[in-house]
């Protein structure tokens, strides 16, 4: 059982870097899938068989779908990962990859301080886990329906897609199409003349802001 | 009639109240009603209570009239006593008689004038805080009328107001004096505190057993007194401010610079006698600088060309000489001296005040002359004051006193034929300088017309004070000369006897006499130099500028306006102006500035990606791990 | 029952003025006057009714006392208590309050309602303080009198007001939170020593306390009192709260906030520390020099007329501060006369301030000058105040600081030598400002009404105060007297081992153990 | 099927799991990657706390791992939703784009 735990392990980190070292975006949801595989195999080979299928279940498949659904319904094309090669220099690597480097060398350090006690040794079974879910924890599944609920009327709201479903219809001000530069142009227009506004309408008594240096 | 005592210095004071609160509602013609009649009647009261003190003098030859406890604090209980004795006598009637005059005669001279009602409520104060001042029993009283008088000093001084060179002058008296004054303070801060009073009488009794003569408190007390006298009478080293002190008008300068105010430091002397004979170094101290005084102001009063300043030189030279007197001992003398020179100071500056009035304000003696005949009344007047001045012998009262305080500065027990030398150096200058200023202005060739002549108001006072001038000394005739000294031996009541180490009778002849010949000499010296060959120069200003660097020196009252100026006056203006917006402040500034630095250095972190904000968290844990693991 | 009166009158007048705001210009300046008067009636009865009680030596400590508890379980009580030294700052707060009010008659023209609810919440506030003895409440009325000071200055200031009021509000509250750190050190050091935990000034009285943190709570204390006196490192606030303040405000500021600090030494500071204060005494007093020095150099160099008379009140508050730690009977009478004189000469100097700007609007010294001519009125009450801000003998100031040299040369000859300094120092500055403003030639020509009704009465009023403690201070010094007493006992009481130079304190309480007959050497008052 | 397998093993596989996440996330700039690796950071913790739990044999270390999930879970739709407004707003993916709140 050892071995299926080290070997799911190694997958696993080598399926993590190549997620954050490819250009292409579904590339690295694959890579993803393979991760999040291995780690449930890990989860099982520890003992916990409910969870691995858990992780199966939701993590690769609803989380990763959805990744890839919104990949889908962005239809970035070849151009998305040509970006990507101008952006990811050698010199970008360089500053993240040594403070992770050091964070793996201190927690290895301080896992390795404790005399380690093996794990995995009782398989805990899902009976046992659903029991301990409705018992003590019941308020915990409460607050994470809420939780679930908050997230879907977010992202519904977010994912509103009504501003640029509809390129064609002239705005009043909105420049749709613009690039970037006029969007931010607009946006400082629309924010100085706030100010001016702002000062104009002297709510205060008019000599405690009027003449502040 | 002692109870009336309390009236001498109210009544002026009434009279100021009255002038300052009706200020300009009051017509002018009501005003010297006030401001005469004021000082009138308390020189009427005063001389109803020198009668009654003199025929029936109260028990201790002292009368004390206690009006109100001015403030008691634990021990601390100053009453506002009036304490009348020989020596305050004497000093009521000469200030009220001399002032009552001098407020006549500016009554006339002042009139026309804007401000004649501010004028009188300064001099009605001047005179009240005197008689405070001279009647005080307690040193804190006579501190209130020390301060009073240096007030009406600096308030008359800058009466012109216009003019912000009489300000300027004005200021540099009350500074100067407030000088002298802030270290009297000290003094009786000292004598309180070891004393434990500042009643004058108690405070000389336990001086006396308690203090051992030349102590350390001793010394102190009496340099204090000292500096506090110097201040107040013009002498060495804080006499820069009464030559300027002429830019008053001249009954002011008559009044306060001449007969009364001056003099206060002398008063102050002889009436803490005790402390000064219980410092038998300070003592000295007082007659050197007598000594060095009246013979650099007598220098310098040979180079003036302003009338007005001439005598302001000479004032300061014959306080020098009241305070040679106190230096020896000679209380009585130096007393006398202050009578005679009240008299004639006064009179010449009267005089002079006439001739200025109708020359249209001319001071400069090189622009004057040949003034005999147009202004007979103010020649013959100045001509006895300059002789009383100049101490011509037998005659004239100057004479008298002059030449007693010169015998005692000789024979006195703590004289010396040194500090007799200088004496009578000075009383050669004091000729010689006098009669130079008779001379130019009254003899030559005319050179203006004299527009006004001086009405009765203003004959009144000068044939009185002209008169007293001469009779003035008969009161205390030496030995040598009819021996009559009904002043002394009046005033050796109060002050204690002049003790005369070998008294010979020939001794005080011969001084007489040379007393009496070397004036003559001096003003033989004038005669020559000053009415047979006539100045050449058009008016002062190009014969100083012509003089030799002595003489400009002297002109410059030796030098000490230049080196107050650079020692004190600028370095603190300087100082001052230069640390005008408060260093402590832009330190406060400097925090506010370094904050808003700090602010922009920080905000540049908050650079809006979010990439970066997780590398600062990741760092943060990276960190706080290590710090948790190894630290 | 009458001492929460005597607070909460002012109090609600504020409100009551605000809403008279509403009716029109007029009516607020009525009801703050009518308000005041019914306080100054209410003081007079006061000190009419304990007069004859303040000279008996079997006179208790407090003349009224009101105690109620207010939040118990921390020991906060609404305690009052009024004494001699109390009573008179609190007339001398009501008597500076109708000066504020009367010189601000028409000078304030827009929100004249919200003006007057703000200067009656700062004259409640100061008069709070003066008779807050429960710490807690004193320190609720200290921050209570800043806030409506800082609106006073940042809304109806001058050119930089919002500056000056910020500078001005910071600081007092950072000095203030010093303070509270201050009473609740005591509070809990007093609370584990004795188990009770109360801000009660008598129970805290006698704490125990180690050396070092008392000196620590002490210095507490002295920073928020030296930044109010105010101490010379301390001071720059003064000048520019001055400059911008309206001209009630800053006779508010100077008569009774510069004030504030000086009680609140004497009153707590030394009592609560008697220990710390004199070990701290030699430093505070060569802080006191050095503020009547500087004060009196920078006074001279100043342009802006109402500046240099804020750094003259910076010189005159050096010598309380003297006073207070030379802390003998001669010293402290001294310190309180110059209290009641500063604020009443320079209160009247920043009203004449106040005036001239009105009619000239600008405070340049430059461009004054020879002012005299067209208002002699104005010419006299300047020279009278300039006059008695020189110390001259006579007027009030001279009083106070000569009792306060006389007290401090008993402690330390030098130090007494060179405050004397001072003396001439003030001579040179007032001098200026009169050869500045009035004297000299009429360059600008000015041609100016002279001093109307309404201003002749303030200065006439003010000089007769002034005029009167410098002549006859004694019913002054009596009642001054009976509040310093209970003070003095205090600290004489803790430091039974008393430091040699305060031999006054302990000869005190030897006089009150046996009571001392009324002293006979009082002379026959005429 | 005992894995006994030492518990730092565990936790030092998560902790790399955890460190490669936080890499990606400082490295890329594109968003879907950044949220990508979040969720390789997260499902690392999960694993820490399984380790955890199976070590003392108690079901609140899978538990937690639920939590962790639905945590995730939510994030994820969330931040989706984002870089959709994202791409729409801004015409782009790149995360440095909206960097308006800045001081």
């Amino acid at each position: 059982m050892e071995a299926v735990f080290y070997i799911s392990g190694a997958i696993a980190v080598l399926s993590t870097i190549g997620v954050i070292t490819r250009l292409n975006a579904v590339h690295a949801l694959l890579y993803l899938v393979v991760s999040l595989i291995a780690v449930a195999l890990v989860f099982y080979s520890l003992g916990a068989p409910f969870v691995a299928a858990l992780e199966v279940i939701i993590y690769a498949g609803a989380i990763i779908v959805l990744f890839v659904f919104v990949i889908m319904l962005l239809n970035l094309g070849p151009q998305g990962s040509r970006e990507e090669r101008q952006w990811l220099s050698l010199k970008t690597w360089v500053g993240p990859a040594v403070l992770g480097v050091i964070l793996i060398a201190e927690l290895v350090y301080t896992f390795g301080l404790q005399p380690s006690h093996p794990a995995g040794v009782s398989v805990v079974e899902p009976q046992q886990v659903s029991i301990a879910l409705f018992g003590p924890y019941v308020l915990g599944v409460e607050m994470a329906s809420l939780l679930l609920l908050a997230g879907l009327v977010g992202a519904y709201h977010l994912g509103q897609r009504d501003d640029f479903r509809r390129p064609a219809q002239p705005e009043a001000e909105e420049s749709k199409t613009g690039t970037r530069s006029d969007y931010l142009a607009h946006e400082g227009r629309a924010l100085s003349s706030s100010t001016e506004k702002g000062a104009g309408s002297e709510i205060g008594p008019a000599r405690l802001k009027g003449d502040e240096q | 009639m002692l109870q009336l005592l309390w009236l001498v210095p109210a009544l002026p004071f009434a009279g100021f109240v009255l002038l300052a609160l009706s200020g300009r509602r009051l017509p002018d013609r009501w005003v010297p009603f006030i401001g005469v009649g004021s000082v009138g009647l308390s020189l009427l009261a005063a001389v109803l209570v020198a009668t009654s003190f003199l025929a029936a003098p109260p028990p201790g030859y002292a009368y004390s009239q206690t009006l109100w406890t001015w403030m008691s604090v634990g021990s601390f209980t100053p009453g506002i006593t009036l304490y009348l004795d020989a020596l305050s006598l004497v000093m009521v009637v000469v200030v009220t008689f001399v002032g009552f005059f001098i407020h006549l005669y500016s009554a006339e001279f002042m009139a026309g004038g804007e401000g004649y009602g501010r004028f009188f409520a300064y001099m009605n104060l001047f005179v009240g805080s005197m008689l405070t001042l001279v009647l005080a029993s307690n040193l804190l009283l006579l501190y209130l009328g020390w301060e009073g008088v240096g007030l009406c000093s600096y308030l008359l001084i800058g009466f012109w107001y216009q003019d912000s060179y009489n300000g300027y002058a004005a200021r540099k008296a009350f500074v100067v004096t407030r000088v002298g004054d802030a270290a009297l303070a000290i003094g009786l801060f000292l004598i309180f505190n070891s004393l434990g009073t500042l009643e004058i009488q108690d405070l000389m009794r336990r001086a006396a057993q308690q203090w051992a003569p030349g102590s350390a408190l001793a010394l102190s007390a009496a340099a204090l007194l000292l500096v506090g006298a110097l201040g107040k009478s013009a002498q060495l080293p804080l006499q820069t401010w009464l030559p300027d002190a002429m830019a008053g008008p001249t009954p002011v300068s008559a009044l306060i610079h001449a007969a009364t105010m001056v003099t206060a430091g002398v008063y102050l002397i002889a009436r803490t006698n005790v402390l000064f004979a219980l410092a038998p170094a300070v003592q000295l101290a007082v007659a050197v600088i007598g000594a060095v005084t009246l013979l650099l102001a007598g220098f310098s009063a040979l180079t003036q060309w302003d009338i007005k300043r001439v005598l302001a030189y000479s004032t300061i030279s014959q306080i020098g000489y009241m305070f040679l007197a106190l230096g020896v001992g000679a209380w009585t003398a130096a007393i006398f001296h202050f009578m005679t020179h009240a008299f004639f100071k006064s009179l010449l500056f009267l005089a002079a005040g006439v001739v200025i009035m109708s020359l249209d304000e001319e001071h400069d003696m090189f622009k004057m002359g040949g003034l005999r005949r147009s202004l007979p009344l103010a020649f013959w007047t100045f001509l006895v004051g300059a002789a009383s001045l100049s101490a011509l012998p037998l005659v004239t009262a100057g004479g008298y006193s002059k030449e007693s305080i010169l015998y005692q500065a000789w024979a006195g027990q703590a004289g010396s034929p040194w500090l007799w030398a200088v004496g009578i150096a000075g009383a050669f200058l004091t000729g010689m300088y006098s009669f130079r200023m008779v001379f130019l202005t009254f003899f030559g060739e005319m050179k203006q017309q004299p527009s006004k002549k001086p009405s009765i108001d203003i004959g009144i006072p000068l044939v009185v004070l002209a008169a007293l001038s001469i009779a003035g000394g008969y009161i205390d005739l030496p030995r040598t000369l009819g021996n009559l000294p009904i002043l002394s031996s009046f005033l050796q009541n109060t002050l204690p006897p002049t003790v005369i180490a070998q008294p010979a009778i020939d001794t005080e002849l011969v001084l007489g006499v040379i007393a009496g010949v070397v004036p003559l000499i001096g003003i033989y010296f004038a005669y020559l130099l000053f009415f047979q060959r006539r100045p050449a120069y058009a008016d002062g200003p190009t014969r100083v500028a012509r003089g030799g660097p002595l003489y400009r020196l002297w002109f410059a009252g030796w030098g000490f306006d230049w080196l107050y100026d650079r020692l004190i006056v600028r370095p603190f203006v300087w100082a001052a102006r230069a640390d005008k917006d408060d260093v402590i402040d832009s330190v406060y500034d400097g925090i506010t500035r370094l904050n808003v630095v700090f602010n922009n250095l920080l905000s540049g972190t908050e650079s809006g990606r979010v990439r970066w904000y997780a590398a600062g968290i990741a760092l943060g844990a990276v960190v706080v791990i290590a710090i948790g693991v190894f630290a | 029952m009458i001492l929460p009166w005597i607070v909460a009158i002012l109090f609600i007048g504020g409100v009551l003025a605000w809403v008279a705001g509403r009716l029109g210009p007029q009516w607020p300046r009525w009801v703050s006057m009518i308000v005041l008067l019914i306080h100054l009636a209410l003081l007079v009865a006061i000190w009419a009714q304990y007069f004859g009680q303040l000279t008996l030596s079997s006179r208790g400590p407090w003349l009224i006392e009101f105690n109620q508890p207010w939040i118990p379980q921390v020991g906060i009580s609404f305690y009052l208590a009024m004494d001699g030294l109390s009573l008179l700052l609190l007339l001398l707060t009501n008597l500076l309050g109708i000066m504020g009010v009367l010189t601000s008659w028409n000078a304030i023209k827009e929100r004249v309602g919200f003006f007057h609810f703000h200067l009656l919440w700062i004259l409640s506030g100061v008069v709070g303080v003066f008779l807050a003895l429960d710490l807690f409440l004193f320190y609720f009325f200290w921050e209570m009198m800043l806030v409506p000071l800082y609106f006073l200055i940042a809304l109806w200031g001058h050119e930089n007001r919002i500056y000056a009021a910020i500078k001005f509000f910071i600081f007092t509250q950072a000095s203030g939170l010093l303070m509270l750190l201050g009473i609740i050190g005591l509070y809990f050091i007093h609370g584990q020593s004795t188990g009770v935990y109360t801000f009660n000034y008598n129970q805290l009285l006698g704490t125990p306390l180690p050396a070092s943190t008392a000196l620590w709570l002490m210095l507490g204390f002295f920073v928020a009192f030296a930044v109010k006196i105010p101490v010379v490192p301390l001071h720059p606030w003064l000048p520019d709260a001055h400059t911008e303040a309206p001209t009630a405000g800053s006779v508010d500021l100077a008569g009774l906030l510069l004030k504030v600090g000086a009680y609140g030494m004497i009153r707590f500071l030394v009592p609560l520390f008697p220990q710390a204060a004199f070990s701290f005494a030699p430093v505070a007093m060569v802080l006191g020099i050095a503020g009547i020095l500087y004060g009196a150099a920078l006074a001279f160099a100043q342009t802006d007329l109402k500046r240099l008379i804020a750094y003259t009140s910076i010189s005159h508050m050096g010598f309380v501060l003297l006073g207070i730690f030379a802390w003998n009977e001669l010293a402290l009478q001294g310190a309180v006369i110059i209290m009641l004189a500063h604020g009443l000469s320079t209160g009247a100097l920043f009203i004449l301030v106040g005036d001239i700007q009105e009619r000239i609007h600008t405070r340049e010294l430059g461009r004054m000058g020879g002012m005299w001519s067209t208002m002699p009125g104005m010419g006299t009450a300047g020279m009278f105040f300039a006059l008695a801000s020189l110390g001259l003998p006579g007027l009030a100031n001279f009083v106070g600081e000569f009792l306060v040299l006389l007290g401090v040369y008993q402690v330390n000859v030098a130090a007494a030598a060179v405050a004397t300094i001072g003396f001439v120092l003030a001579t040179v500055y007032a001098l200026w400002m009169m050869q500045r403003v009035f004297f000299g030639p009429n360059r600008e020509g000015w041609k100016l009404p002279d001093v109307n009704a309404r201003e002749a009465t303030i200065y006439a009023v003010l000089m007769f105060f002034v005029l009167v403690l410098g002549i006859y201070p004694q019913p002054v010094l009596t009642t001054a007297k009976h509040g310093l007493d209970n003070v003095q006992r205090y600290v004489a009481r803790e430091l039974d081992g008393a430091p040699p130079f305060d031999s006054s304190a302990a000869r005190l309480r030897s006089d009150n153990d046996h009571a001392n007959p009324p002293s006979s050497d009082h002379r026959s008052r005429p | 099927m005992i894995a006994a397998v030492p518990m730092a093993h565990g936790l030092i596989l998560a902790g790399c799991l955890f460190a490669i996440g936080l890499i990606g996330v400082l490295v890329r700039r594109d968003i879907i990657f950044v949220l990508a690796s979040i969720e390789i950071m997260l499902n690392a913790s999960g694993l820490a706390f399984v380790v955890a739990g199976s070590r003392w044999g108690q079901p609140d270390g899978q538990i937690m791992f639920i939590f962790i999930l639905t945590m995730a879970a939510t994030e994820v739709s969330v931040g989706l939703a984002l870089a959709l407004q994202l791409h729409g707003r801004l015409r782009t993916l790149d995360i440095d784009a909206a960097s308006k709140m800045r001081g």
